[in-house]
């Protein structure tokens, strides 16, 4: 007895489901436009900045008044300089926040990735496992937070700098954001490993899981091949929320001065150097300020449009 | 008929309480509490009772879900509770089991072949014809569409879930199939389906049944034998036959009578016990369905009736067993 | 104070009144006098809280430079051609609780300076001074803390008093030691009341003002000391009646504050000067004109080359003339930031500054034709130094700060277009000096500034290239240092300030020449009060408010 | 329930012995010589090494923990000799580098952290929990899609763009308040609220999106909750339903984060406070870090954790307490 | 016979969700007299809680499409103002849901739990009355020791006992409709017993109307007057109690009817199935929604496959079915072949 017949819903996987679902969230969708543009710009900044005629590193005297202040409205805006111009200095604004989102975006991605990857794989396990593993893992958890982590992060780099350097990373930068993205890591995963943590006990408790058991499936199939696909949809989400978070917070570390070093240009770094300006040349706050947002949103905005579409919440929620 | 499984003495308890690393248990529920049975090959065993009372913790036990606390269950003269590795695995073949919700029993981001072909995968099992062929060969057995081998569990409805959950049982062909109210969720429609195809596939396979469930008419469609069981211990054991028509333990009376009629027309006489199963945590003294019988004397509270056997085909676990249905 | 908003700042100097400073530090460095060795927190004591037994004028300009009698009775006799020295104190010196300030009290307090271990950071000059024997490390006279009796009479060999009057025994000769003793370091300290460690929190005024209280990070608050005798005390005017200090202020407060100088606003004097975005609008508009200040300080800023790294002439001089120096000074503020520098002597040493001669081609924005001129050269002879330079690349230390993260790369900018390759080692502000004085950790290049303690190159030269403490230049392997090494010990030596002067001129240039520093511009400092504060200007020998001058103006 | 507090109190007491623990593992390996940066300019080996015992620092790490903690109960002396000094008890240690008690320092800080703390709690908390009702109430509609919207904007601005922002518009542009200078509550209320009210402002915008979107989502889950349908089908005013059982069930989790976030500002907003220049725990613990001063820096880790710790542990013991599943166990 | 106490005419609900339209109950017509007990049995997802939520106004969400009437005692429950819809639930209409467990408020004693329920309606009552008002109708439910267990959390409670403290919170205002949505489906048989039996007492002495939606063919035996069978959103039968299960008149009831085990079934007996599944709301049937699985679909011509079938009466009962009369007697006989 064949029920062919009865099968009228058209198959669609989950995924192309969400897709849909996603495709319907107008603003998520020109914030995903957003997003790509800057991270093709980023991607291909040397190539951006040549064909605009524009350079981060290039002094321009010739726009700046004798104490340094852009000697033109609206922070030395002009054809030559599209946003204007550092006081100071005279560096092209546009041309340092385009290779500044490259730093941004390296190391709140990369970060992300890690992030993700430590706290999916000691989430679940702890959630899978239970028991001591879970103790011990929970334990970290309330243990890193209860630290200061923004304190230790800056209180530890001049000691860590130099250990990774010793390591092996070449010196300055890359050591500078290969600490940064270790760090975040370090102190990030605990969150989606509590999600993540969460899922897998519930999870555990699907008869599918058993019936895996029931066969035989080692927990390392259970881990990778029976309970991880289930939750692509929060790792998905919560890596893509994850970004936003990171792009900030990298920015309020260059802001702190632990970012990368001159003349290499940061996001932060501007709007740290932008306070003695406050009164003379307020573009020079708004324009980085603005720009670091206006990325923070996007991602924020894809993140959440992820969110809506992936893990879709509260539908049932009874009016009141 | 030879036997096919056998349960001796089987004691599973879960620690509760335990908050912390270093913390005692406040106590331990006595999920199941020395249960013995025997299944013979191509039979039916009906397991019944009401809810919490450890029919799935037996189920589990039995497959080794679980690690027994204490007893064992024999298969092939192997005790599966103390089976490990290699042997375990190998045993895993003969036993498999069915789950009630067929939303949770199918792993929502696998296909349809690789929900039905896992246990070839863990299990490393190659057919000769092919994994895929096998898995086709399977669907079709439950009355699927082999064609829907790449489709995913949420573009079935529960009874088609229901059939891919015992074609994935049906895989390492198993003897033996412990299947936890399989029907239960279920519309009544769907019901009969399911039941029949268990009934066929028993047939044509020539599987033991491990059948759990709480519904007493459902069990009376398909068990040779039927347990009942209440707070972690088997109160009466008997062929179907027998138990429906001539109950003996007081509990079974009362589940009997509590069954309601789908027939407006026949009113049946209605034992209606008084409060709930008490908590498996602490359990009353003696038997412990006295609190909740009619029949309970001083005696009932001080010794726990041991299960006899009162006939050829039936055992009862009571004091006062007898088929007086009315409390008086 | 009293209520006027409209005050511009002129007046005339009068008794009363609040001062109130502002400031970003958290506290002062020190209050200690032999801890205290920065030119602002020696000001504002020697002004307000320690006597000394001679000190500066209390004047604008040049006559500010001059020393004074200030506990002794004159500006100190001289003997032994100049290796000794005795000065007799005044009658009526008097400590806060009205006792007698002794000659003892003095000879104490020069003593702790010899406690190396609780008294640090003060300048040590007694240390190297002073005719007690030199022990393993240091002297051997350990102190008052810790010393022996036979210790102890080493020091009273060295410092001795004869009723009113205080004898220093020198080592060597020292011309100008009475300008030595303008050092808050040879303060008088009762020995009854010395708390140690604990005495840099609280110390015992012999000056017009004592301390009411001092929470770090919160505010000080001085007091008149009503046992000063201002007949005692011919060099200080104590005008106002009470100073409040407020530490941990923003810079952008201290600022916006004093510009808008409303109500008790107007009573504010910023002891940080003004930040650049802001120097526009105080130099812009002529109604502050009475309120600002803006003078050249003694220092003199330069980046430091270690020559032990960069071990060649061509290089070095190819740095020198590529730098844009006009870029520098820009990221530093422009024209309010300074003059640009032609040596390591900063014109305020009029005695010691000539012109020199070697930057004269270098126009400010750099050359780097020279420079790479110059670098052809250094291909052949010192093709090591020459390869680091335009390959891998030279270390520029700064501290990091978004300032100094722009100051590197203008310095980066100018070095790449005359081929150099120059790499950003940015270092936290609160520990630079101790790195870069570190040679291990120091880099190639590393910012420097640098003033005297006193009107005399003997503060300065010695300091930055000789064997003073502040050599971050490396310089003593190279091989021109020997005739350096000769005209310093010639010149410390000399005990005509003329021809002393002589020979420092000589140093600067030889210095310059051999290019191991460059000097980037002679600092300028901006000062800043509000509008019913009189009297600022800028105190010559310190390159601060005189603080003793500012008065509230009624 | 007396059982559960005494269990909890007893783990908060082993965590915070821990987290003091891994503060001293942790900065043990600081470049950091605390001896040598109470030595001041020519310095030798030598008088690094004298330091080094005078301060205890020669110690094995071990003994230097148990002074420390000892420190923490007894208080704790430095030096002999006429030269001695005391920081009493609770000491966290003696900065050389500003010759202060770590306590003293701390103890100055607070009440400016308090303040901040206090004030933008406050704020975010109505604002945050007032728009999330306001969503969770409309779902779908206009207020929904504003409070959302208002949330996610507050959620991509980093906290000292917001500060800087602020800075620029109320004091530089509009001029609504003057530059902001810290004034103690007690000596001038008005000035105190003045300086405070832009930084209570910036702590509050992100975490009061934060609590919005908390509250909105767990107001919409307890909405689908089959007790709130019951509560709806007896016929309760809408208030009603809304305080006592969706806001109820909601609440829990917020008050628990609620609590953690409180207690980490206690410990300082470090760029808030830097940005406004309050001088709070957090502008303190940056100063340290820009000075290596590592006593500071011990104590205002040690601090902060303290306050999660404990905070950490009221919040559970009160979200026990509240919910007689756990209350009535034992 | 008296009067309908509710009339719904014309019922549709519909649901906009991501995945498209949900028509949960379609073109939906039933009524229900003073003191009657109506059954309302269906498989999952046929619609009949969406009924029952509708019926309590409780489909506001912005998402819910709702077109008909819903008469009680002539007041207007469709489009009727929030407040006034208000005043009714819990007072003239009341619900006991289907999850004892679930519909407590783990926070609050169970006594403010029902007590509110009357102060909602009765304003004026003082804290002493409504505490009688609870102890009484405690008492009523069956809960022992009421006047102690008034203090107890949910959690202390058996599922019986939940559920029968559910049943007091609606019977509370003596309401004119009780409308239980599933109430035992979560029992076990033996409370089912008490529970059923307990509604069964309170009915007749109150003369309640009730609404009971099961899918336990059983529980509508023993306990209705009439019965609404639903599929896939629409009303496909309505009859008698004793009608429908002599002679049922519509070919899925009779589908489900033979389904049904009962005790009384031979041991292995093979069941007579429905073949087929449900639909899917989102995609349902063109003509009779019931025509994919139906053995009788061709006795009615092309009719079944594009016409939805009107609910007309046919004897006693009125049926949803485009077989004609006697076709239908002779379904009934068994007498229709099957195909
Ligand atoms: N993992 C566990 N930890 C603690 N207690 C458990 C666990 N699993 C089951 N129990 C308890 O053991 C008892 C028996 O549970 P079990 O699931 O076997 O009952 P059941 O007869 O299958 O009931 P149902 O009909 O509800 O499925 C119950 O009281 C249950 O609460
Ligand atoms: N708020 C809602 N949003 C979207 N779809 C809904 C909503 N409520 C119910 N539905 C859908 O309406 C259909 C009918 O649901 P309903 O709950 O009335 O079924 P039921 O007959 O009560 O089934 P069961 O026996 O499973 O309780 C279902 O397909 C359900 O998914
Ligand atoms: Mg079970
Ligand atoms: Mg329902």
């Amino acid at each position: 007895m064949s029920l062919d017949s009865s099968l009228a819903i058209e198959g669609k996987s989950p995924a192309q489901l969400a897709w849909i679902r996603f495709k319907k969230d107008k603003v998520a969708i020109v914030a995903l436009v957003f997003s790509t543009i800057i991270v093709t710009l980023a991607l291909f900044a040397p190539w951006v900045c040549a064909l605009l005629k524009i350079d981060p590193y290039s002094l321009d005297n010739t726009t700046l008044d004798s104490v340094g202040i852009p000697n033109s409205p609206f922070g030395g805006m002009s054809r030559a300089h599209p946003l204007g111009v550092e006081p100071g200095t005279g560096r092209d604004i546009l041309a340092r926040l385009i290779y500044g989102a490259r730093t941004s975006l390296t190391v709140a991605l990369i970060a992300t990735f890690f992030t993700t990857l430590l706290g999916v794989i000691l989430g679940i396990w702890a959630g899978y496992k239970r028991g001591i593993v879970d103790g011990i893992i929970g334990r970290t958890i309330d243990l890193l937070l209860a630290f200061p982590s923004l304190l230790l992060i800056i209180s530890l780099a001049p000691v860590m700098q130099p250990r990774l350097v010793s390591m092996g990373f070449p010196e300055g930068n890359p050591a500078r954001m290969t600490y940064i993205i270790l760090i975040l890591t370090l102190f990030g995963w605990t969150y989606i490993a509590r999600v993540m943590r969460g899922q897998a006990l519930s999870l555990r408790e699907r008869e599918f899981v058993a019936a895996a058991q029931a066969s035989g499936a080692k927990t390392s199939y259970m881990i990778f091949k029976e309970i991880l696909p289930n939750l692509w949809a929060p790792i998905i989400v919560y890596a893509s929320l994850t970004v936003p978070g990171y792009i900030a917070i990298e920015a309020t570390f260059s802001f702190l001065g632990l970012g990368v070093v001159a003349p290499t240009a940061s996001w932060g770094g501007m709007l740290a150097d932008s306070i003695r300006y406050f009164r003379s040349d307020p573009a020079y706050l708004f324009i980085p300020g603005t720009a670091l947002f206006l990325l923070v949103l996007a991602f924020n905005l894809v993140g959440d449009g992820l969110r809506d579409a992936l893990d879709p919440k509260g539908e049932r929620a009874q009016k009141v | 008929m030879s036997e096919a499984l056998e349960v001796k003495n089987l004691v599973k308890t879960f620690p509760v309480g335990k908050k912390g690393f270093f913390s005692k248990p406040a106590g331990y529920v006595h999920a199941v509490d020395g249960v013995s049975l025997a299944i013979k090959s191509g039979e039916t065993l009906g397991i019944v009772g009401e809810s919490g009372c450890g029919k799935s913790t037996l189920g589990r036990v039995m497959t080794h879900l679980l690690p027994a606390t204490d007893g064992q269950v024999l298969l092939n003269g192997v005790d599966v509770t103390r089976a490990k590795g290699e042997e375990l695995q190998k045993l895993r073949r003969t036993i498999q089991m069915i789950f009630q919700d067929p939303y949770s029993s199918l792993n929502p981001r696998h296909t349809v072949g690789r929900i039905v072909g896992m246990p070839l995968v863990v299990q490393n099992i190659n057919p000769a014809q092919g994994r895929k062929k096998r898995v086709q060969e399977l669907l079709e057995l439950v009355g699927l569409n082999p064609e829907h081998y790449n489709r995913y569990p949420h573009e079935f409805s529960g009874g088609q879930r229901q059939r891919i959950g015992i074609a994935r049982s049906l895989a390492l062909e198993p003897k033996i199939i412990i299947a936890d109210e399989p029907v239960s969720a279920l519309d009544v429609s769907i019901q009969a389906q399911i039941l029949n195809l268990l009934q066929d596939l028993q047939k044509q396979l020539d599987l033991s049944y491990v059948f759990i469930a709480h519904d007493l008419s459902v069990v009376k469609h398909v068990s040779d034998r039927v347990a009942v069981m209440y707070l972690g211990k088997i109160v009466e054991e008997a062929g179907s036959e027998e138990l429906y028509s001539k109950p003996m333990h007081p509990y079974t009376l009362a589940l009997l009578s509590a069954v309601p009629e789908p027939n407006p027309e026949k009113v049946r006489q209605r034992i209606l016990l008084t409060g709930d199963v008490p908590s498996p945590i602490n359990p009353p003294s003696g038997c412990r369905f006295r609190t909740r019988c009619w029949r309970a004397t001083e005696l009932c509270a001080t010794t726990e009736p041991p299960l006899v056997q009162i006939s050829t085909n039936h055992k009862v676990a009571c004091h006062f067993p007898g088929p007086t249905p009315l409390p008086n | 104070g009293g209520g006027g908003t409209s005050a511009d700042g002129s007046g005339t100097p009068a008794k009363g009144g609040t001062i109130t400073y502002l400031t970003i530090a958290e506290q002062f460095n020190h209050v200690d006098p032999q801890r205290n060795y920065t030119g602002q927190d020696l000001a504002f004591f020697g002004s307000y809280v320690n006597r000394t037994l001679t000190s500066y004028a209390h004047a604008e300009g040049t006559a500010g430079a001059e020393v004074v009698a200030d506990m002794a009775t004159d500006t100190g006799t001289a003997t032994d051609g100049g290796k000794t020295w005795s000065f007799t104190l005044r009658d009526g010196l008097t400590w806060e609780d009205g006792s007698e300030v002794t000659c003892q009290d003095v000879a104490y307090g020069v003593s702790r300076v010899f406690a190396t271990d609780i008294i640090v950071d003060g300048p040590t000059y007694a240390i190297s001074y002073l005719d007690i024997p030199a022990g393993d490390e240091g002297s051997q006279y350990p102190g008052p803390y810790k010393a022996t009796a036979e210790q102890q009479a080493l020091y009273d060999n060295a410092v001795s008093c004869d009723g009113k009057t205080i004898t220093f025994k020198l080592n060597k000769v020292v011309a100008d030691f009475n300008y030595t003793v303008t050092l808050l370091a040879f303060a008088p300290v009762p020995k009854a009341k010395d708390t140690g460690e604990k005495y840099d929190d609280a110390v015992v005024s012999n000056g017009p003002y004592k301390i009411e209280s001092y929470v770090k990070a919160q505010s000080m608050i001085l007091v008149r000391n009503e046992n000063w005798n201002p007949d005692s005390d011919p060099v200080r005017h104590a005008y106002p009646d009470k100073v409040v200090v407020n530490f941990a202020q923003d810079q952008a407060v201290i600022d916006s504050r004093i510009i808008a100088s409303s109500g008790e606003d107007a009573f504010l004097v910023s002891m940080d000067g003004i930040q650049p975005e802001n120097l526009p609008t105080v130099f812009g508009d002529d109604k502050f004109k009475n309120r600002r200040v803006n003078e050249t300080d003694p220092y003199a800023l330069y980046a430091a080359i270690n020559v032990n790294k960069v071990n060649c002439l061509p290089v070095r001089q190819a740095l020198l003339v590529a730098l844009d120096r006009e870029a520098v000074r820009q990221v530093a503020g422009g024209e309010f930031a300074g003059d640009f520098a032609d040596g390591f002597i900063s014109p305020t040493i009029a005695a010691d500054y000539a012109p020199n001669k070697v930057l004269d081609g270098v126009q400010p924005t750099g050359n780097p034709d020279a420079a790479i001129a110059l670098l052809e050269q250094a291909k052949t002879t010192c093709p090591d130094v020459y390869a680091k330079a335009t390959g891998e690349g030279l270390v520029y230390d700064h501290p990091d700060t978004p300032t100094w993260a722009k100051n590197a790369a203008v310095w980066i900018v100018s070095m790449k277009k005359a081929g150099i390759v120059l790499k950003s080692n940015p270092i936290e502000p609160g520990k630079y000096y101790s790195v870069v004085m570190d040679e291990a950790l120091q880099g190639d290049i590393s910012r420097g500034g640098w003033a005297a303690d006193w009107l005399n190159s003997s503060t300065v030269l010695p300091e930055l290239f000789g064997e003073g403490g502040f050599n971050i230049s490396q310089n003593k392997k190279d091989p021109a240092y020997a005739a350096y090494k000769a005209l310093m010990d010639e010149a410390l030596a000399q005990t005509d300030r003329a021809a002393q002067g002589a020979i420092w001129k000589k140093a600067n240039q030889y210095a310059l020449d051999q290019v191991w520093a460059i000097p980037t511009f002679f600092g300028r400092s901006q000062e800043f009060r509000g509008g019913n504060i009189g009297g600022g200007y800028l105190w010559y020998p310190f390159g601060s408010h005189d603080y003793d001058a500012l008065y509230v103006i009624q | 329930m007396a059982r559960f507090v005494v269990r909890r109190l007893a783990f908060m007491i082993f965590l915070l012995a821990i987290v003091s623990i891994a503060t001293f593992l942790l900065f043990s390996v600081l470049p950091v010589d605390p001896a040598s940066l109470s030595c001041g300019q020519h310095c030798t080996p030598e008088k690094i090494a004298a330091n080094r015992i005078r301060l205890g620092y020669d110690q094995p790490l071990i003994n230097q923990y148990f002074t420390f903690m000892k420190g923490i109960f007894a208080g704790r002396s430095y030096g002999e000799g006429a030269q001695a000094f005391s920081c009493p008890a609770p000491s966290f240690g003696y900065s050389y580098y500003r010759g202060q008690c770590v306590t003293e320092m701390i103890t100055n800080a607070l009440p400016a952290t308090i303040s901040l703390t206090i004030g933008s709690a406050i704020i975010w908390l109505t604002m945050g929990i007032g728009l999330g009702v306001i969503s969770a109430m409309n779902k779908g509609k206009i207020q929904d899609r504003v409070s959302t919207g208002l949330a996610i904007f507050g959620l991509s601005m980093p906290t000292f763009f917001i500060g800087l922002l602020l800075i620029y518009v109320f004091i530089i542009w509009l001029q609504i308040f003057p530059f902001p200078s810290y004034t103690h509550f007690l000596d001038n209320p008005f000035k105190w609220a003045q300086a405070l009210v832009l930084p209570w402002f910036t702590v509050a915008i992100v975490s009061a999106a934060l609590y919005t979107r908390l509250t909105r989502d767990g107001m919409l889950e307890t909405m689908s909750e089959d007790y709130v349908r019951l509560a709806i089908a007896k016929g309760l005013p809408r208030r009603k339903v809304l305080v006592r059982y969706v806001l109820r069930g909601a609440i829990t989790p917020i008050v628990t984060i609620a609590g953690l976030d409180i207690a980490v500002l206690l410990g300082g907003a470090i760029i808030t406070e830097s940005v406004f220049g309050l001088p709070g725990m957090g502008r303190l613990a940056l100063n340290s870090v820009t000075d290596s001063d590592l006593p500071v820096i011990v104590g205002i880790t040690l601090i902060t954790a303290f306050f999660v710790v404990v905070a950490n542990a009221l919040v559970d013991i009160l979200y026990a307490s509240l919910d007689p599943r756990v209350r009535l166990e034992s | 016979m008296s009067k309908n106490i509710l009339e719904v005419n014309n019922l549709s609900v519909s649901f906009n969700t991501s995945d498209g339209q949900v028509h949960a109950v379609d073109n939906l017509s039933f009524n229900i007299k003073a003191g009657e007990v109506l059954g309302i049995v269906g498989e999952s997802g046929s619609g009949k809680s969406v009924t029952a939520s509708a019926i309590m106004g409780l489909l506001t969400s912005g998402n819910v499409n709702l077109s008909g009437s819903i008469k009680l005692n002539d007041f207007e429950i469709v489009g009727a103002k929030d407040s006034e819809v208000r005043k009714l639930r819990g007072s003239d209409i009341a619900m006991v849901f289907q999850d004892p467990l679930s519909s407590l408020n783990p926070y609050y004693k169970i006594g403010v739990q029902i007590g509110e329920a009357y102060e909602t309606h009765h304003p004026d009552a003082s804290k002493a009355e409504v505490r009688n008002k609870v102890i009484e109708v405690m008492k009523k439910v069956g809960i022992p020791e009421a006047e102690r267990r008034i203090d107890s959390y949910p959690h202390e409670f058996s599922g019986g006992m939940r559920q029968r403290v559910v049943i007091a919170i609606a019977l509370i205002n003596d309401p004119k409709i009780l409308i239980a949505d599933e109430p035992t489906t979560a029992l076990d048989v033996t409370v089912q017993a008490q529970i059923l039996d307990l509604m069964r007492d309170l009915q007749k002495t109150s003369n309640t109307s009730i609404i009971l939606i099961t899918h336990d063919l059983g529980v509508v035996a023993e306990m209705v007057d009439r019965v609404l069978v639903m599929y896939a959103g629409r009303a496909v039968e309505v009859s008698d109690i004793k009608a429908i299960f002599s002679a049922p008149i519509h070919p899925y009831t009779k589908g489900l009817l033979n389904a049904v085990r009962s005790l009384d079934s031979a041991i292995r007996e093979k069941l007579a199935t429905i073949p087929g599944t449900p639909p899917s709301l989102l995609n349902i049937p063109q003509g009779c929604a019931f025509n994919p699985r139906c053995s009788y679909k061709q006795w009615a011509g092309d009719k079944c496959l594009v016409q939805k079938p009107e609910l007309h009466e046919i004897g006693n009962g009125l049926t949803a079915c485009h077989l004609s009369k006697t076709d239908i007697e002779r379904m009934n006989k068994d007498e229709l072949p099957v195909v």
